[in-house]
């Protein structure tokens, strides 16, 4: 049932980010925006690891027979998060650095490119 | 082989680190050089792991020997099969050329940009190699990290940063796409190695339309790399303005990795539980590539921008490709896979042209420099050679694919196909030919109206300094390099052969995951002969007559007289519609992508019986 | 293409792609069994396999090691890519020598506040350390705490103590141990190969095992995380004094 | 904790995140929105910890709501410096 829910959430994000990206008017804006998609993985990934019942697969306070979530999924999550850090750090770079050389941040004007 | 197959990601990575550590205390040279020795030794390597997995079945590595515990994957493994190995081999081998070409080319560039080209080469070579979903979704945003960043390296002027952006953001949500396709998948099937999902999706079939919208959502990632149509907005962007030797990479190599991700995805995971909609999917696939090859020529022909229209016509090319894979036929997709190598050299010869009239001109906008090539000959030859290549004529190598190619669609009673390919082959060729005789035999009519009105939008910076008088070899070697390989490769008897052995070894999913998870080893592959195929010529010399006559006609339009008019009033018509919808905005890129995902979406569903 | 064009192709694809999800999930979670393999495997071994008690750091560093590597290198990409895209034209010279342009802030901090901040220091470079080092034990480990001692410059920043700001986030050595850590990680991974074993093999002894489980076990999954630590710390800083760098500059034109 | 009480709040933050996120996308001004992501971000490390994944919880809040917001300040910060100096150019020119 929570699966379902979660699901539905991540869908919701997915196209509620998108949706900002494509109506943006502001490049800072678009990044925040993006965030936002990269949070329905994360909601979806951590609804395929959870499991009724279970606890963090930390065994230094629970016993192997106890009921835990899925590690695999955790650890991959752990590698969305970087992903995460690392694209929203190339594309405000990619910002200010638009911002300093023509002034605009408005991703429907910067239009340099049309041959 | 316990080191081996790993080193062709490790060394560059090493490799990298290493350079930026040093950095400020090598000399340029030194750092070419070990760059250069990085890149030729990860050919070899490469190489040497395609020749071995040719030999007998591929080369399956588990990393931190974490080999499968009673037939179930725990950890990473690489899957080196002739068809990856030669994917990284070609990878390995064109970073060499770029980074020769870049010798005396980017001569103002910092130790970051060696080190970023290797691990750029890494990302690459991973992904041609690696046998597991995630560990594919991590290579491909290594890729696209360094890409992005190499794309925007001459971050100066303003073109760059936007088509680093389009970059960016595109091939980022494509990402999150693939990553939500990994968590379907994961969520049914509870693992991430390839050859364990496909079993699992073989022992314990999923209802409804899992299969179907799992593989579609993992490969969005993937066609967007491909820059498959309507997402390929933000190839052309991203082509005009990277540095030459980055172009060099993005079209020899980087968008058809899309394609062999995808090839892979589907025979290593999903072609076993597609049965009842292979047809379905080939539809979409077909769709995918027809428009894309169309498209990608149309757009190509109209440019002026010489690095745009060379990014065009690898757009209408990966479209070609995609129809020899959308046949999903042992034959169509060796014809693919040697279409691939052939185009892969030819277009990095072309881009390595371009790259030389930049160096030596400052320009690389048609009209300006029309006439100038007279002074740089040589650089002349290679350019048509390359245009003729793009015709797929022999003795080129793609010819070869490409009949490979047709041959299956014939069978397959697609005869039609063969069109597109004329299609798609003339107009490229012609685009290029029209180039090379206004730049370097002056041909057509000189309008100083057209000059003044584009140098501004082509204007790149000299991504040189000092001397322009001269081509070095370093720059002219790389060119011819590839354009004698792309002839001879051609010429190589058992190259067919060898070939469709292979893709009918990639084929063979139940032999494959029966050794990846250590059931039994695989069957020595058959030896096919080289299969049947049509040696006449006579459709390629057809789409070359036809890319001669359309590069005179744009030369010289008054030839037509008074059907000039409403023939070139027709031809707005068509491509005022593609034109429009290019609108460089990122915003409407995220729209098409969102359409084009749902519409492939919608076709697969409702074509499945 | 006019905005509206733009929206009216946006929400046909939403329609489909909502479509497209809600098929996509009628039928998950895949039967429990199935789907539950790979937990179960590695959640039952990595106390005695591997001496390990986060089960999440021995499948990120051990079991799934290479994609942590992959990993790793996004990052060590992507704050190059900074640095690159975020670099100064070497035309405007003058503008861009730090030194000479260390900013004065125009209302200095409170004597209390600099006291405070820097006296936080020490126990966020310390709660750092005890994350990275614990990373086999606990949650946490070499990234979470990498972040953490990341942000102890700036701590010192708003001190303004300028002076050990600047040496801690001066460039060269702050990215050759970020190249360091990157590397590391790689050549950690090459032991295996004097042990005739496949890249990334666990070989170094693991410790103490069972109930004993400390922060040395675990073989090569403690060195990992230092160096895990060291270069996500010096990568973070290296970014974040890469978009500070140039207020900086500019706040000292004023 | 009683398992029906741990999937209510499971419901509760999912419907938060549900609609912090959409709060963030329809946050025209960056400034506002940077505190709504960092909000965002606090919430994401919330439901990590109720589908107990701590060690993610914790990457995300140094991450999602420390060094991310951080990063959006800085640049911001510069965006809004750079728009008063083009103000400054053309006032003088």
């Amino acid at each position: 049932m929570i699966f379902y829910v979660a699901c539905a959430v991540a869908a919701w994000l997915f196209l509620v980010g998108v949706y900002g990206i494509a109506t943006s008017d502001n490049l800072v804006h678009l990044v925040l925006c993006l965030v936002v998609v990269q949070a329905s993985t994360y909601v979806l990934l951590s609804a395929v690891g959870y499991r009724h019942g279970g606890v963090a697969p930390v065994f230094a306070d629970v016993t192997q027979t106890q009921t835990t979530v899925d590690s695999v999924v955790q650890a991959l999550m752990l590698t969305d998060i970087v992903v995460e850090a690392t694209v929203v750090a190339l594309l405000l770079a990619i910002t200010v650095q638009i911002k300093k050389r023509t002034g605009i941040v408005d991703p429907n004007n910067v239009n340099l490119l049309r041959g | 082989m316990t080191a081996l197959p790993a080193l062709p990601v490790v060394i560059p990575l090493l490799m990298a680190a290493l350079l930026v550590a040093l950095g400020s205390h090598l000399h340029r040279r030194l750092m070419d050089l070990l760059a250069l020795l990085t890149a030729a030794s990860v050919a070899g390597i490469c190489a040497y792991l395609t020749y071995k997995s040719s030999q007998g079945a591929p080369i399956v590595y588990w990393f931190g020997n974490w080999t499968p515990e009673k037939h179930f994957a725990l950890g990473i493994s690489f899957v080196i099969d002739p068809i990856g190995g030669g994917l990284a081999t070609l990878v390995a081998f064109l970073i060499c050329a770029a980074l020769l070409f870049s010798w005396r080319y980017l001569e103002a560039v910092k130790s970051l940009y060696h080190a970023l080209m290797l691990i750029f080469m890494a990302g690459m070579c991973g992904l041609c190699l690696t046998g597991d979903l995630f560990n594919l979704f991590v290579w491909f945003e290594v890729m696209t990290a360094s890409g992005v960043t190499l794309c925007g390296y001459k971050s100066e002027e303003h073109g760059p940063l936007q088509g680093a952006l389009n970059f960016a953001v595109t091939n980022t949500l494509g990402a999150y796409l693939t990553l939500t396709g990994i968590a379907l998948i994961y969520a049914y099937a509870g693992s991430l190695n390839m050859a364990q999902v496909s079993q699992t999706l073989i022992t314990h079939p999923p209802g409804g339309h899992l299969v179907q919208i799992g593989f579609l959502f993992l490969v969005a990632g993937f066609l967007v790399k491909a820059a498959v149509f309507p997402f390929h907005f933000w190839l052309a962007d991203a082509h005009a303005v990277a540095p030459t030797p980055v172009c060099v990479l993005f079209s020899g190599v980087m968008v058809e990795l899309g394609l062999y991700a995808t090839a892979r995805i589907y025979w290593s995971v999903f072609a076993s539980s597609f049965h009842a909609s292979e047809g379905a999917l080939r539809t979409v696939l077909l769709t995918m590539g027809v428009l894309t090859a169309v498209v990608g020529a149309l757009q190509c022909f109209t440019q002026r921008h010489l690095k745009r229209l060379l990014a065009f016509s690898t757009i209408s090319h990966v479209g070609l490709m995609f129809i020899g894979f959308a046949l999903l036929d042992s034959d169509a997709l060796a014809g693919t896979a040697i279409y691939v190598i052939g185009h892969g050299l030819v277009k990095a010869a072309l881009f390595i042209c371009v790259g030389i009239l930049l160096h030596r001109f400052q320009s690389v906008d048609e009209f300006e420099l029309q006439g100038i090539g007279i002074n740089s000959p040589w650089t002349g030859l290679l350019l048509f050679l390359g245009a003729i290549g793009l015709s797929g004529i022999p003795p080129f190598t793609n010819c070869v694919g490409e009949s490979m190619i047709d041959e299956s669609a014939k069978k397959m009673g697609l005869e039609w196909l063969s069109l597109v390919f004329i299609f798609a082959g003339a107009i490229t060729s012609g685009a290029v030919l029209r180039i090379g005789a206004r730049i370097w035999l002056g041909w057509g009519v000189r309008d100083e109206d057209a000059i003044s009105r584009g140098s501004q939008k082509a204007h790149l910076g000299p991504e040189t300094e000092g001397s322009h008088r001269r081509v070095p070899w370093s720059m002219w070697v790389p060119a011819c390099a590839l354009l004698l390989i792309a002839l001879a490769l051609g010429e190589i008897g058992p190259l067919r052969s060898a070939t469709r052995t292979f893709s009918d070894q990639m084929l063979r999913t139940a032999d494959y995951n029966a050794l990846v998870l250590e059931v039994t080893p695989m069957p020595s592959a058959v030896r096919l002969d080289p299969g049947e195929f049509d040696s006449s010529i006579g459709k390629q010399v057809i789409a070359l007559a036809i890319a001669v006559l359309l590069a005179l006609l744009s030369l010289f339009p008054n030839v037509l007289g008074s059907a000039r008019k409403s023939l070139g009033n027709l031809v707005d018509l068509a491509l005022r519609p593609l034109k429009a919808i290019h609108t460089g905005r990122i915003g409407d890129f995220v729209a098409w992508f969102i359409f084009g995902i749902a519409a492939y979406g919608a076709i697969l569903l409702l074509c499945t019986k | 293409m006019k905005f509206p064009l733009r929206q009216l192709l946006f929400f046909a694809g939403a329609i489909g792609m909502a479509i497209l999800y809600a098929l996509a999930f009628a039928h998950l979670p895949g039967p429990e069994g199935l789907r539950s393999m790979y937990r179960d495997v590695i959640n039952l071994q990595t106390v005695e396999q591997r001496h390990i008690t986060d089960a999440i750091t021995a499948v990120n560093f051990d079991y799934r090691g290479f994609d942590t590597l992959g990993e790793e290198f996004i990052l060590f990409v992507s704050v190059m890519g900074a640095l690159v895209l975020l670099r100064e034209e070497k035309d405007q010279g003058g503008e861009k020598v730090p030194d000479a342009a260390w900013p004065a802030r125009s209302v200095p901090p409170g004597d209390a506040l600099r006291v405070w901040t820097l006296w936080m220091t020490g126990p966020v470079v310390l709660f750092g350390i005890y994350i990275v080092v614990h990373g086999q034990l606990t949650p946490g480990g070499g990234f979470q705490g990498g972040v953490i001692l990341a942000t102890a410059p700036l701590l010192i920043y708003i001190a303004e103590n300028l002076e050990v700001f600047k040496r801690i986030t001066s460039h060269e050595w702050i990215e050759i141990a970020e190249a360091i850590g990157a590397g590391g990680y790689a050549l950690i991974g090459l032991i295996a190969f004097f042990y005739s074993k496949p890249f990334l093999t666990n070989v170094i002894p693991l410790g103490p095992g069972g109930t004993n489980i400390n922060v040395l076990s675990g073989g090569m999954v403690p060195l990992i995380d230092l160096t895990v630590g060291l270069e996500v710390a010096a990568g973070f800083v290296v970014l974040l004094y890469a978009f500070l760098q140039e207020m900086l500059v500019k706040q000292g034109d004023q | 904790m009683n398992d029906a009480a741990i999937t209510v709040l499971q419901v509760m933050t999912l419907v938060l995140v549900a609609a912090t996120g959409a709060a963030v996308v329809f946050t025209r001004q960056p400034a506002h929105q940077m505190v709504g992501v960092s909000f965002f971000g606090l919430i994401l490390a919330l439901m990590f910890l109720l589908f107990q994944a701590a060690d993610v919880a914790l990457s995300q809040i140094v991450i999602g709501a420390v060094a991310l917001p951080l990063m959006v300040m800085l640049a911001l910060g510069k965006i809004r410096r750079q728009s008063i100096e083009q103000h400054k150019k053309e006032h003088s020119e």
